[in-house]
């Protein structure tokens, strides 16, 4: 059961991946990026980590992604990619590349985990209830919490300069030097 | 003799105050000339009275160490900014401020007018302090400080005339040819700091603790060998050979001697200073310093020699082809100086000193007399337009004459006792083949000089285009004291038993372990005979032949010699051959894989590699392309080597 | 369940880094409440004495040892010299910036405690334990560098600048939280302690090693990206030209400094046990580092660019000291980095002088003659450059010297020699900014501007080189005792 | 149940095409989704390893790094727009000014 | 341990099977004729002026990024309310930090005035 449910989630996962790579259109990569995080989504759920799930859902697929798409349309950035590649010997290399990086990648984590018994058995039930995440957050991992809330901070400012500016300024002048 | 512990800053510190003040404070060309003038004088009054309280002291304890304070302490790491004062130190800092005085003296007249010549004093200078430390440093660190101080002053100085494009190139030339050296030479210090744990040349004592000095220290590595097991290079071979490398890029030896001809692009008094009498000199002056540790190698002591032989033939014979009157004087340099390096190879390293020390009080003679002889022919430096100027400038022509005769090794001048002690130790170590080229060297020079003589003083005037006049006193009287140098320097160390006759070997012995030359009555005549000879030779020659001289000619002594001369006249195309087999393949190789090539290149050996360099350079700027695609692409590339790597080290 | 217990937390290891912290947003908010437009520079002023009360309060730590936060953070005498330079770096940068934002017409109050917190995140790099902190750090620290770096609205280039640094920034932070997932699956901790222990047990899997080691080759390249490592290099010279020049001279050592300090740790505590395996690695990145950084130097007339490609081979230097992972290596480290700093930072402080309004040349042609125009000036680049040619008796050569001999002692002779070859190349680059105000006159009218702020950076900078120089025992020293009880 | 091996390819993969959608795709929103779903790759990885061990940390890191993607996603996205509106393009390879 | 989900599951498979039902139905049920006012964009009976992707003022996309903001810093707030009776006291000292440092972020762009609509 679980099995065959891992692997039809991985392969909604890849799929969703696969053609949000492949995608001209970059309205279309977001929906498929969407699918492969509600794939993951139900992955966490079989890992026993239904907090993860949750999170998941609302925080990338809910927030995130929507972000995305909101960026996208009303900027009109859907086919950008129209016009000639510049740079056409990018493409293939780039995919050797990638091949090359799958071959290394798989290869070190089938040695790395190749040897490792099935995941650990059964656990107790409450493994990986929120509650156990939160005791964790604030005792151990106490401190990457509040930095984390520092981080935050930093992006609000950077939303807010980056995009405020030209509203107090106007550009005085064309820029210069380019 | 306390004083001098202190006394002995003054050296080095004025000539630096001289620079300050004429960097920061000075404005107007003549307080910059009295003040860099007075301030080298100064350090020169100083050294002698230092000098003569190290004279007082006895023979075994003349070595002042002063230290500063502790430059570098670290654990087992610990230099001192020391200076030290001891007989070899003290008679290269009498020549260097002695002859820099004269020389900046010298230089007020001639650089009069000039619009830069307060940036000139404030370099000449920073020279003089930088050249100062090089000497009188009691570590390799401050040997180095100087070594890279005076390099750079050099480049400075060369470059002075920056509108005249030939300058830039040679400055640029001279820096990177130097910058071999220089890297060989920091090998050098890791590989002594590695192998002895300290930098310094003796024993210091500060505040009670005594450091190690490596000179003191080289029975330690004597049989420890590094590299790998089938073929082990002995560590005192592997470092005096690293500290050869360094000396000849700095004295020019061959291969690295390209750069001192065209150095000549300088003003003519800091040619005079620094391209012929002191800075030029360093690496003589750091392998005699070094001397134990050379000794302890006979495969680099054989490379020494031979490598100061050939470059006493190879530019002694380019010497005697060339037109120009100044780039004589700086093959001629060249020459003299494999005398002094060959001299070191034998382990004759007072012959060396004492060579350094003649050849610095002629050769600066010959330079500040051909400057004087340019400045009075309205900046004319082609010896074809010149002749008969012997009339018009007769204070030029006396003392340049002493100083010819001085290089040629006229008995008694200076030259004749130095180069006689040379030859006399190749002679009495059974160094045959080195003592031939060296002989047949110093019958050249003796050659080249009566034909510069010739084409200069004597004849007719053969370009009328100017009105030639003798130069004033500032500059004359410079020339009559280094004359009487240049006549009287051999005194020094005479070959005599008689007291005081090896005055300069006594002075050194503390220092330099040498058992003065076996004077050998039979090679002094046959050399003295040579010289005049061939000095004669060169005379008759080029004066018999004068009016065949023509401006833009060929040499009359083209039709007996053909094709050599020509060879000659260009080095033995060693700068063609660097740039055939060198810079050729690299720029073909350049020039096949980049399209666009720097249209403003120069030629020459280290600008062609240096244009490789740049060329790579412009590959790894050509795949900075701007994309961030191809950025993202080069970055996992390594991550595929790193990671790969990870699993294949692993398997 | 039982009562969660917060493990206890001792603030005062925690205070140089609070003090920034709290500083900067009180800061934020003191900036746009409180300081009216056009009056600016006040907030920079309060940004400087800030982190001058950090340095302060840091001062009665240095007999102080510990670890808090269920050892995620640790403060030590390497932590505290290395907040010094990072605090250091961010006041003078922030000199720089003083008359620099107005100048250009991109002052913007945030961007003095934008820098403050860019601080925090080095000091949390120099001070975390655990690859998470770390993390955090180095994401802290590169999304407040993305927002310095597009700050110069509205030149076109600092956006580009921005967008490159940021989406490799991110394509490197894939791999750190990747890596931190392998080593994580490894060992099943992220702590250096828990890694190092791991490691000390004689019983390691073949498999677990695999994985610990591509984990920890990963986390490798993040920091190789963040310090500009050849081949991870490739956004430093575009993220320099465009970014505003105080951010620039920030990132060059600031940025740099920090992920060394931090790899330095990792590198000696977490995974000593497998140095067999990451020193050649990082001997082969150093060693093309230094040379494609210093070749692609060569020929450059973009003066930022220039210094880009010259921090670039910087960086192969330090990690000479790093990679020597003694204590001589990570002394050398230390000082190294603070003469380079210093050094680096007064000749962009030059090149801010020099940089006129509204254009973005750099050109190595503005040099020209400009010892006829303000010798002062010109003696202090020259200064500079021969600090970072390493030409004695400047604060570079000794630093130089001294990661070379370590390097050589520590059986990297090699790679000292590499040093020494490509350092002689270098100096090639920088003499010809040299010959450039010496020895030619004057190419175009340039107006160098030198207000207080760029003074003091000059003269700070400056008087340091040459001191360091001079007398670099007292700065040795105290990077010797840094290194006492250095915690993992 | 499902062996640790099979969610480590699948996220190895996951990263693989992440990688490959910054080298190859120029929509620089596409870029950025893409690194979002190396980060989700090594996410999947992280918890992947902490079911085998039964250690939650793995969960928590999680956490951390969603945390600071969406706040490198807020200022890309902000970047991005302040970019489109002064040069009108979302290309990558048109922002390509600075080189050499 | 699944099972405690399965009703989220089939939640969404029933709005999944919806959306989609509706979806298919309707193409496959309703007349397909196009005519020009069919395929204008609806603008509640207006007559559409200009192409429908235009400049949007930029403080939509500042509101929107703000809002994932603070869409995170909400998710630390679940665990914290599972487990703050047991972290007491010193649990609301570190999510007072936490809440203080996001109120710093919220006043800052507040008073900048980005949240200000005009």
């Amino acid at each position: 059961m679980d099995v065959l449910l891992f692997f039809v989630t991985a392969a909604v996962a890849l799929v969703g991946a696969i053609a949000m790579l492949v995608s001209r259109n970059a309205v279309h990569s977001a929906l498929f990026l969407l699918l492969n995080f509600g794939a993951m989504a139900v992955l966490y759920l079989l890992l026993q980590s239904p907090f993860l799930f949750t999170i998941q859902l609302t925080v990338y697929a809910g927030a995130i992604m929507v972000l995305f798409l909101f960026v996208v349309m009303l900027l009109g950035a859907e086919q950008v990619e129209d016009t000639p590649d510049r740079i056409a010997w990018q493409r293939p290399l780039g995919i050797l590349l990638g091949v090359g990086l799958l071959g290394v990648a798989a290869a070190a984590s089938l040695r790395g985990a190749a040897g490792q018994p099935a995941p650990g058995g059964e656990a107790a039930a409450s493994f990986g209830n929120p509650a156990e995440l939160g005791a964790l957050l604030f005792t151990r991992y106490l401190l990457p919490f509040e930095i984390t809330g520092v981080i935050l901070l930093v992006a609000v400012v950077g939303v807010v300069v980056l995009n405020q500016r030209g509203r107090q300024q106007a550009p005085a002048k064309p820029p210069a030097g380019d | 003799m306390a004083y001098l512990n202190w006394l002995i800053w003054l050296i080095p510190l004025l000539p630096l105050l001289g620079f300050l003040l004429n960097v920061f404070v000075v404005r107007r060309e003549r307080p910059a000339g009295l003040l860099a003038s007075g301030m080298v004088l100064g350090a020169f009054v100083v050294a002698v009275v230092a000098v003569i309280g190290l004279a007082g002291l006895p023979a075994e304890s003349r070595r002042i160490m002063s230290t500063g304070w502790q430059w570098i302490s670290t654990g087992a790491f610990q230099v001192p900014f020391g200076i030290m004062l001891d007989p070899l130190t003290a008679v290269m800092v009498l020549l260097v401020t002695g002859v820099g005085a004269l020389i900046h003296i010298y230089s007020i007249g001639y650089m009069h007018g000039d619009p830069r010549v307060v940036r000139y004093f404030a370099y000449l200078n920073l020279f003089i302090t930088m050249m100062l430390f090089l000497v009188m440093g009691n570590n390799l660190l401050i040997l180095f400080l100087g070594w890279e101080g005076v390099g750079l002053c050099s480049f400075l100085l060369i470059g002075y005339w920056f509108e005249r494009r030939s300058a830039a190139e040679a400055a640029v030339k001279a820096f990177v040819v130097n910058r071999i050296g220089d890297a060989a030479f920091i090998l050098a210090m890791l590989a002594i700091f590695a192998s002895f744990g300290t930098l310094n040349f003796y024993d210091v004592e500060i505040g009670g603790v005594i450091q190690p000095g490596f000179l003191e220290r080289i029975p330690e590595i004597l049989g420890r060998t590094v590299g790998p097991s089938w073929q082990p290079i002995a560590v005192a071979t592997g470092i005096s050979f690293l500290l050869l490398i360094g000396a000849t890029g700095k004295s020019a030896q061959f291969p690295l001697f390209v750069w001192l001809p065209d150095a000549m692009a300088g003003p003519t008094p800091v040619s005079a200073l620094i391209h012929a009498a002191t800075m030029v000199t360093a690496g003589v002056y750091m392998m005699a310093r070094t001397e134990s540790l050379f000794q302890e190698s006979l495969a680099t002591q054989s490379w020494v020699l031979w490598i100061g032989a050939l470059t006493a033939l190879i530019a002694g014979t380019a010497a005697v082809a060339q037109w120009d009157i100044k780039r004589v004087l700086a093959y001629s340099t060249v020459s003299q100086l494999g005398f002094m390096v060959a001299a070191c190879g034998m382990g004759a390293y007072v012959a060396a000193i004492f060579h350094l020390l003649t050849h610095g009080l002629f050769k600066a003679l010959l330079f500040l007399g051909s400057g004087s002889v340019i400045h009075g022919t309205h900046d004319t430096q082609d010896m074809r337009r010149m002749g008969g100027l012997r009339t018009a400038m007769p204070t030029t022509f006396w003392t340049y004459l002493v100083g010819a005769a001085a290089l040629a090794g006229i008995v008694p001048l200076a030259g004749f006792w130095s180069k006689d002690e040379i030859l006399a130790h190749a002679l009495s170590h059974g160094n045959w083949p080195q003592l031939i080229i060296l002989f047949l060297t110093s019958l050249l020079t003796a050659f080249y000089m009566g034909r510069q003589v010739a084409l200069v003083f004597y004849g007719e005037q053969r370009d009328h285009s100017y009105h030639a006049h003798e130069s004033g006193r500032v500059m004359t009287v410079p020339l009559l004291i280094l004359a009487v140098g240049a006549a009287l320097g051999g005194l020094m160390n005479l070959p005599f038993s008689i007291p005081g006759g090896h005055w300069l070997s006594d002075w050194l012995n503390p220092v330099l372990h040498e058992e003065p030359g076996e004077f050998n009555l039979a090679l002094a005549l046959l050399a003295t005979a040579g010289a005049v000879g061939m000095g004669y030779l060169g005379w008759w020659v080029y004066t018999r032949n004068a009016a065949r001289v023509k401006v833009g000619g060929k040499d009359p002594a083209y039709r007996y010699t053909g094709d050599i001369w020509d060879g000659m006249e260009e080095a033995w195309y060693l700068d063609a051959a660097y740039n055939r087999f060198v810079v050729a393949p690299f720029r073909a190789l350049g020039g096949f894989l980049a399209r666009v090539f720097d249209p403003q290149g120069i030629d020459g050996l280290v600008m062609g590699i240096g244009r490789f360099f740049t060329w790579v350079g412009g590959g790894v700027r050509g795949l900075q392309s701007g994309y961030v695609r191809t950025y993202a692409l080069v970055f996992t590339v390594g991550v595929l080597l790193v990671l790969g790597f990870v699993l294949i080290f692993t398997r | 369940m039982e009562p969660l217990q917060i493990p206890p937390v001792n603030l005062i290891l925690l205070a140089p880094l609070l003090t920034v912290v709290g500083w900067a947003s009180a800061l934020l908010l003191v900036d746009v409440f409180l300081i009216p437009e056009g009056k600016k520079k006040l907030t920079g002023y309060l940004a400087i004495a800030g982190l001058l009360v950090a340095g302060l309060v840091g001062l009665p730590l240095w007999n102080v040892s510990g670890s808090t936060f269920s050892g995620m953070l640790v403060l030590d005498r390497y932590s505290l010299s290395l907040t010094w330079i990072f605090v250091i770096v961010g006041a003078l940068s922030i000199a720089m910036a003083l008359d620099y934002l107005p100048r250009h017409g991109i002052e913007q109050g945030e961007f003095y405690p934008l820098i403050m917190f860019a601080v925090a995140g080095m000091i949390l790099l120099a001070q975390g334990t655990d690859l998470i902190v770390l993390f955090l750090g180095i994401e802290a620290l590169s999304i407040t560098l993305y927002i310095l770096t597009g700050f110069a609205y509205p030149r076109l280039t600092s956006e580009e600048a921005a967008m490159k640094y940021l989406v490799l920034g991110a394509f490197a932070a894939g791999f750190f939280v990747y890596g931190i997932a392998l080593v994580y699956g490894a060992t099943g901790t992220t702590s250096l302690a828990g890694i190092a222990e791991f490691l000390g047990r004689q019983t390691l899997v073949a498999e677990d090693q695999t994985l610990l080691l591509a984990g920890a080759g990963m986390v490798l390249i993040a920091f190789s990206f963040k310090t500009a490592l050849v081949p991870f290099h490739m956004w430093t010279p575009d993220v320099y030209e465009g970014s505003p020049t105080p951010v620039a001279a920030f990132m060059s050592v600031g940025t740099k400094g920090a992920a060394l300090a931090a790899l330095l740790r990792v590198l000696a505590f977490a995974f000593e046990g497998v140095q067999a395996y990451w020193l050649p690695v990082l001997a082969a990145l150093a060693a093309i580092t230094m040379v494609v950084g210093n070749l692609g130097a060569l020929g450059q007339t973009n003066v930022k660019r220039m210094l880009a490609y010259s921090s670039i081979g910087h960086a192969g230097y330090i990690l000479l000291g790093i990679m020597v992972a003694s204590e001589r290596g990570a002394e050398a480290f230390l000082f190294y980095l603070l003469a380079y700093a210093l050094t680096n930072l007064g000749a962009f402080g030059v090149v801010i002088a020099l940089e006129q309004q509204g254009e973005s040349v750099w050109s190595i042609e503005d040099f020209a003659g400009l010892y006829q125009r303000r010798p002062m000036l010109a003696v202090a680049m020259a200064l500079f450059m021969f600090s970072l040619a390493g030409v004695p008796p400047t604060a570079g050569f000794m630093a130089k010297f001294f990661i070379f001999t370590a390097a050589y002692e520590g059986g990297l002779g090699w790679l000292a020699l590499v040093g020494v070859i490509t350092s002689a190349i270098a100096a090639y680059f920088y003499l010809r900014v040299v010959v450039k105000m010496f020895m030619q006159e004057p190419a175009r009218e340039v107006q160098p501007e030198l207000n207080r702020g760029l003074n003091a950076d000059i003269i700070i900078a400056g008087v340091a080189t040459l001191l360091i120089g001079l007398v670099p025992t007292p700065f040795i020293f105290l990077a010797q005792q840094s290194l006492v009880a250095l915690g993992g | 149940m499902v062996p640790t091996a099979y969610y480590i390819i699948l996220s190895a993969a996951l990263f693989t095409i992440g990688v490959l959608g910054v080298l190859i795709r120029r929509n620089a929103i596409v870029v950025f989704m893409s690194v979002e779903l190396m980060l989700n790759a090594a996410n999947l990885a992280l918890v992947a390893f902490a079911r085998e061990r039964l250690n939650v940390d793995g969960q928590v890191l999680v956490f951390f790094v969603i945390t600071v993607a969406a706040a490198e996603v807020a200022v890309g996205l902000a970047l991005l727009v302040a970019i489109f509106r002064t040069k009108n393009t979302a290309d990558v390879d048109e922002v390509s000014t600075l080189k050499g | 341990m699944l099972g405690a989900y399965l009703p989220i599951l089939v939640m969404f498979l029933i709005a999944v099977f919806i959306a989609a039902f509706v979806i298919i139905v309707s193409s496959l049920l309703g007349p397909r004729r196009s005519t020009v006012r069919k395929l204008a964009p609806y603008e509640s009976g207006m007559e559409p002026i200009g192409p429908a992707i235009r400049r949007i003022p930029v403080k939509f996309y500042v509101v929107a990024m703000l809002f994932i903001v603070f869409d995170i810093e909400v998710v630390f707030f679940y665990p914290y309310a599972l487990v703050f009776r047991d972290l007491a006291g010193p649990g609301l000292v570190a999510m007072g930090v936490f809440f203080l440092v996001l109120v710093v972020g919220f006043v800052y762009e507040w008073k900048k005035g980005a949240l200000k609509w005009e």
